[in-house]
């Protein structure tokens, strides 16, 4: 089925794709919902990550530029959300999402301007610096955000004004599914437009991309931005699933961890940011309920072996292995 | 004034502290161009191997600092070969992931070895006094810290200034095929290097765990300073490094002292500001 | 019959998926001057970049003194003898004059560099200046004395000559004549200056798109006008 | 008026001068040849023009436009292109997806967010006509790194030709190419369009004389000839900067 994604595969099969792609996060999500009724809070955390290492495909897989600091755009859409609900009333859930994604897309705006400034290591420093930044301001800014004790106080009307977000969280789980289709659908869109073809284009070789005429930075700042409203959307999608949003969302944890999920998945695909976000999560819950530092470790190991011998990451390996054995059948 | 003096004697013993540890990476990062997240991973094993020397040992304060060093550079010297060796010249991304995969197994593993609390390295008694320079006193530590970094930034310049060694060293840094051509074993040269540099660290996690207390989150925790000095010194230089960590020094406690409440946030907007003048760093040579 | 000090057997080499040489062979007896000529992009550069370990070679074998040295490490084939000065000259831009000699020393004592001074009094006048200080000739000097203090066996030059005044020419090639007259170092010359490589060498070898197109002697080309136009100059179109 | 005209172009590194006012003018269908031994300037040359250092002095013209104080990629879309002497392209990616994006990208749709260039009926039929033309319609859906290099170069050329230049800039178009495989990029040559102006930079005389109707050579920085390829072979000043003092001495022996 992996296969079938592939880009190198006559392209007509490609809508057929992206229906697959619907199938598999329904059925994925009915599966989750039956499997972990108890549990749906977790569910919820792990798409609304999800929206976020998919933000970060964007910039890295996509257009290559490395960021240990996009947490910050994350954290953006979450207390764009939550102080709209807490501070001006606006609790229609709808609006706060779009809130959120115009929060992110913002604080997007505002890191690539600085983050493109550089290459390499000073870039890398630059979105370390740019996290740190948003999460000092955060913290000053306590009347605003609560400081280190968290914004609370953050309400959320029926979603449509007829489902209520309940203490199962089954409807934050369920809004939580329709924004992640959405937003695969729109990515999927974008990632095959000619606009995604250029974003590769600059991934591979900036020099040839400007050779042909196009402007290099340009196509990185627009990514940049669209990036920050998807990780905004997954902020958001936080702040009303969880009813508060702590300093954690802006941090230079979370921007590490995030980086080190779709790694794992696999970059330059949306499947492997997906896969790379759940497989993460859901064995950090089972291993850390254990013992939390033999989480990390096994999380370092892990990664060390995923740059070593599976440097297309899980999806990435996985997708290479059957399409060559389809190739080797044939 | 009596301000000012205190944040100066701060900021010069904070800023020699984060010399010493940033200097091996400088060097490592200007040699092999490895963007080496573990650093501080190394410069906390020297810490804890310190304090188990002193506290579980029994070892005075100063063979503690040669255990520290000479152990925790026995331990990157297979970690070079194994792990970092693979990774020269690869993306950003690639050498980001393994060095901080190796960054969270360190931190697992000494939680697992030495627990999740504080550790300390107990000073002697010539350390922990404080000096009375007339109209103040200052803790002999700071002086302490001062003059190790003093020492590292004299000895490193002696090492790679003066000997033959620092020659090959210097030569492969600027042309690697060219020193290689004319018979410098490079790999030789950057294992060496490697070791060095970890063995900074480590000396540096000893003699600073007064201001950077040692505790498993001590890599993370610092991770993201060590490559800001380097980066803002420019990698591989000894004069922008030193000159980095001074103005970061200053910088950081400056803040602290003054606008507490505004936590690290003029230091990380210096850094924005300096990375954005000087992108290759205040003295660098890293293209 | 001399020993082959240097044997090139089948060998093709390039950068990445470029292949830019392909499937030479040739070999130097010890003590021989070989000019290696040919216009640009030929190959001549590549060719000696791959003898010294510095491209990526896909087939064949290099000796050096009847031992296999293809698959050893740059800094390996350096020590069993074999000097390499790039036609870029790759002086150590933040090392002084006398400390990017004390590089090519190998393992010889400090006190050697005297002969690089004797060789080229010009660098002893500045030994503290930085490699980046330096003249083009001055590079060249360096570049040159830096790889024969390691006492080589065989010696690439590639393009020593290009761009430096005619006296600085001179003076190089002076010292290319006496090291040569020493009979223990195997000289390869790439040169565009004709007439100052067929004064040197003993023999001559012309590349043309990687490959050998000519060997001889220089009285030999120096009578083929047509080889000359066709191979050399800008002829061509036969 | 001419189509491309670039006057006294002057550069300096540390005191010497690499492109020494140097002057060249093209029309329409002009095929020039760029030649010059080794350190001549060539490199810096094409790196002036095509605005990737700045000059010390004088103008370079794009279809009676002065171009001097424009950025690389704004010279690119005015019409001035270039080729690469060591193939740049996106390795990942397939030459059909190569020669879509400098389509798009000539026609300014590069930045659609929307639609894919597999369903632009004019796009897919111009990509396709090109890559036939070149002959590399089999390789149409092959990643690039699975390629050869030979037909990697012919595909800079494709692209080349998709941004419509007025001008084009190619770079030792045969570089890396093994010699069975030199042909087929002088037949992809010869598919040029015939009203567009070619400059060439080329080490490989049989190439240099089977294309350019005209030749200048360079060498220390200066035009020392400007002419047809008949003369150019029978000229002094040439002969002297290609075998230098041989050429006068005559014989050696």
């Amino acid at each position: 089925m992996a296969a079938l994604m592939d880009s190198t595969l006559p392209t007509r099969r490609r809508p057929l794709g992206t229906l697959i792609g619907i199938a598999v996060i329904v059925a994925a999500s009915v599966i989750g919902y039956f499997l972990f009724p108890n549990n749906l809070a977790l569910l919820t955390r792990i798409i609304a990550t999800m929206l976020l290492v998919l933000s970060i495909d964007l910039v890295t897989g996509y257009c290559g530029v490395a960021t240990l600091g996009h947490a910050a755009l994350f954290g953006a859409g979450a207390y764009g959300a939550g102080i709209v609900s807490a501070h001006f009333g606006i609790t229609e859930p709808l609006t706060m999402t779009l809130i959120g994604a115009a929060a992110g897309a913002l604080a997007g705006l505002v890191s690539g301007l600085v983050i493109l400034r550089a290459h390499g290591l000073p870039q890398l420093v630059l979105s370390i610096a740019v996290v740190h930044l948003f999460h000092e301001v955060a913290n000053k800014a306590s009347g605003w955000t609560g400081g280190s004790d968290g914004l609370s106080g953050i309400t959320t009307d029926a979603l449509l004004g007829l489902f209520e977000f309940d203490l199962w969280g089954r409807t934050a789980y369920v809004y939580g599914i329709i924004l992640l289709l959405i937003v695969f659908v729109l990515l999927r869109v974008l990632v095959q437009s000619p606009f995604g073809m250029l974003a590769r284009g600059v991934r591979e070789d900036p020099v040839r991309v400007a050779a042909m005429g196009a402007s290099v930075h340009s196509v990185m700042l627009r990514m940049y931005v669209i990036s920050g409203a998807v990780a905004g959307i997954g902020g958001a999608l936080n702040a009303i699933s969880t009813q508060v949003v702590g300093l954690d969302s802006l941090s230079f944890t979370m921007s590490a961890e995030a980086l080190v999920m779709l790694v794992l998945g696999g970059t330059g695909s949306l499947y492997g940011a997906m896969v790379g976000t759940v497989s993460f999560m859901w064995f950090e819950d089972v291993v850390s309920a254990a013992n939390p530092f033999h989480w990390l470790t096994i999380v370092g190991a892990l990664l060390i072996v995923v740059v070593l011998f599976a440097p297309k990451g899980l999806y990435g390996a996985a997708a290479a292995f059957l399409s060559r054995r389809r190739g080797g059948g044939k | 004034m009596q301000t000012v003096l205190s944040i100066a004697i701060d900021a010069l013993a904070y800023g020699m502290v984060l010399f010493v540890i940033s200097i091996g990476l400088s060097v490592t990062m200007g040699l092999m161009r490895v963007v080496n997240l573990a650093h501080g991973a190394f410069a906390m094993i020297g810490g804890y191997l310190a304090s188990y020397a002193t506290r579980d040992l029994g070892f005075g304060y100063a063979p503690a600092i040669l255990i520290a060093v000479i152990a925790t550079a026995i331990i990157a010297v297979p970690i070079e070969r194994l792990l970092y060796r693979r990774i020269y010249g690869a993306p950003e991304l690639t050498q980001v992931l393994m060095t901080i995969g190796i960054t969270f197994c360190v931190i697992g593993l000494a939680n697992y070895a030495f627990g999740p609390t504080l550790k300390t390295i107990p000073l002697p008694e010539t350390l922990s006094g404080s000096i009375d320079l007339g109209f103040r006193a200052i803790a002999t530590h700071r002086i302490f810290a001062i003059v190790c970094g003093l020492v590292v930034a004299g000895g490193l310049w002696f090492l790679i200034e003066r000997t033959a060694f620092g020659i090959r060293l210097r030569a492969a840094v600027d042309n690697a095929p060219m020193a290689a051509a004319l018979g410098v074993r490079t790999q030789l040269v950057y294992a060496v290097s490697f070791a060095v540099a970890v063995g900074l660290a480590a000396f540096g996690g000893v003699v600073g765990a007064e201001l950077l207390p040692v505790e498993p989150y001590y890599a993370l925790r610092y991770m993201v300073t060590f490559l800001v000095a380097v980066s803002i010194g420019g990698a591989g230089s000894i004069p922008g490094a030193l000159i980095a960590c001074l103005l970061l020094g200053a910088i950081d406690t400056t803040g602290r002292y003054l606008a507490p409440e505004y936590g690290e946030f003029f230091f990380y907007l210096a850094v924005i500001v300096i990375v954005t003048l000087f992108p290759r760093g205040l003295a660098g040579r890293f293209k | 019959m001399p020993a082959a000090s240097l044997e090139v057997i089948n060998l093709s080499a390039g950068y990445g998926p470029t292949r830019v040489i392909e499937d030479v062979s040739f070999s130097v007896p010890a003590g021989e001057r070989l000019a290696v000529l040919g216009r640009n992009g030929m190959g001549k550069t590549s060719l000696f970049a791959t003898i010294a370990g510095q491209t990526r070679r896909y087939a064949g074998e290099i000796r050096l003194g009847g031992q296999d040295i293809a698959s050893q490490p740059s800094a390996a084939r350096a020590l069993s003898g074999l000097g390499y000065v790039p036609q870029t000259r790759d002086v150590f831009p933040s090392l002084t004059v006398e400390e990017n000699l004390f590089v090519g020393l190998k393992a010889r004592p400090k006190s050697a560099v005297e002969e690089a001074y004797t060789m080229f009094p010009r660098l002893k006048e500045r030994r503290t200046n930085l490699g980046s200080q330096l003249s083009g000739g001055e590079q060249q000097m360096l570049s040159t004395a830096r790889t024969i203090l390691g006492q080589p066996s065989v010696l690439l030059l590639d393009e020593p000559l290009e761009g430096l005044a005619p006296v600085i020419c001179e003076e190089l090639m002076a010292a290319f004549s006496l090291l040569a007259q020493s009979g223990e170092t195997t000289i390869l010359l790439v040169e565009q200056r004709i007439q100052s490589a067929l004064e040197f060498a003993d023999r001559v070898m012309i590349m043309e798109r990687g490959r050998i197109a000519w060997t001889g002697t220089p009285q030999a080309l120096s009578g083929d006008h047509d080889v000359i136009d066709r191979l050399l100059g800008v002829g061509g179109l036969h | 008026m001419s189509l491309f005209e670039v006057k006294n172009l002057r550069k300096n590194f540390g005191g010497l001068a690499v492109t020494d006012n140097v002057s060249l003018s093209l029309a329409p269908g002009d095929r020039l040849a760029l030649i010059g031994p080794n350190g001549a300037g060539k490199t810096t040359f094409v790196n002036l023009v095509t605005g990737h250092i700045k000059p010390d002095g004088g103008s370079i013209a794009l279809a009676g436009e002065d171009v001097t104080g424009l950025k690389a990629r704004q010279r690119v879309s005015r019409g001035l292109v270039r080729s690469f002497q060591v193939t740049r392209l996106f390795a990942d990616m397939t030459p059909q997806e190569h020669v879509a994006l400098a389509i798009l990208q000539r026609d300014g749709k590069s930045t659609r967010m929307f639609g894919r260039h597999d369903a632009m009926r004019p796009v897919v039929e111009e990509v396709g006509e090109i890559l036939n033309l070149l002959g590399l319609n089999e390789l149409a859906h092959l990643k690039v790194r699975e390629i050869a290099y030979g037909q990697q170069r012919l595909l800079e050329i494709a692209l080349a030709m998709a941004l419509r230049p007025k001008v084009l800039l190619l770079d030792e178009p045969a570089a890396g190419v093994p010699q069975a495989e030199t042909a087929r990029i002088e037949r992809a040559l010869d598919m040029l369009p015939p009203d567009l102006a070619v400059l060439m930079i080329e080490h490989d005389m049989d190439l240099v004389f089977r294309f350019a109707k005209r030749v200048m050579v360079l060498a220390a920085g200066t035009v020392i000839f400007d002419g047809s390829p008949q003369d150019v072979k029978q000229d002094v000043a040439v002969r002297e900067a290609y075998l230098g003092s041989y050429a006068n001495a005559g014989s050696v022996a």
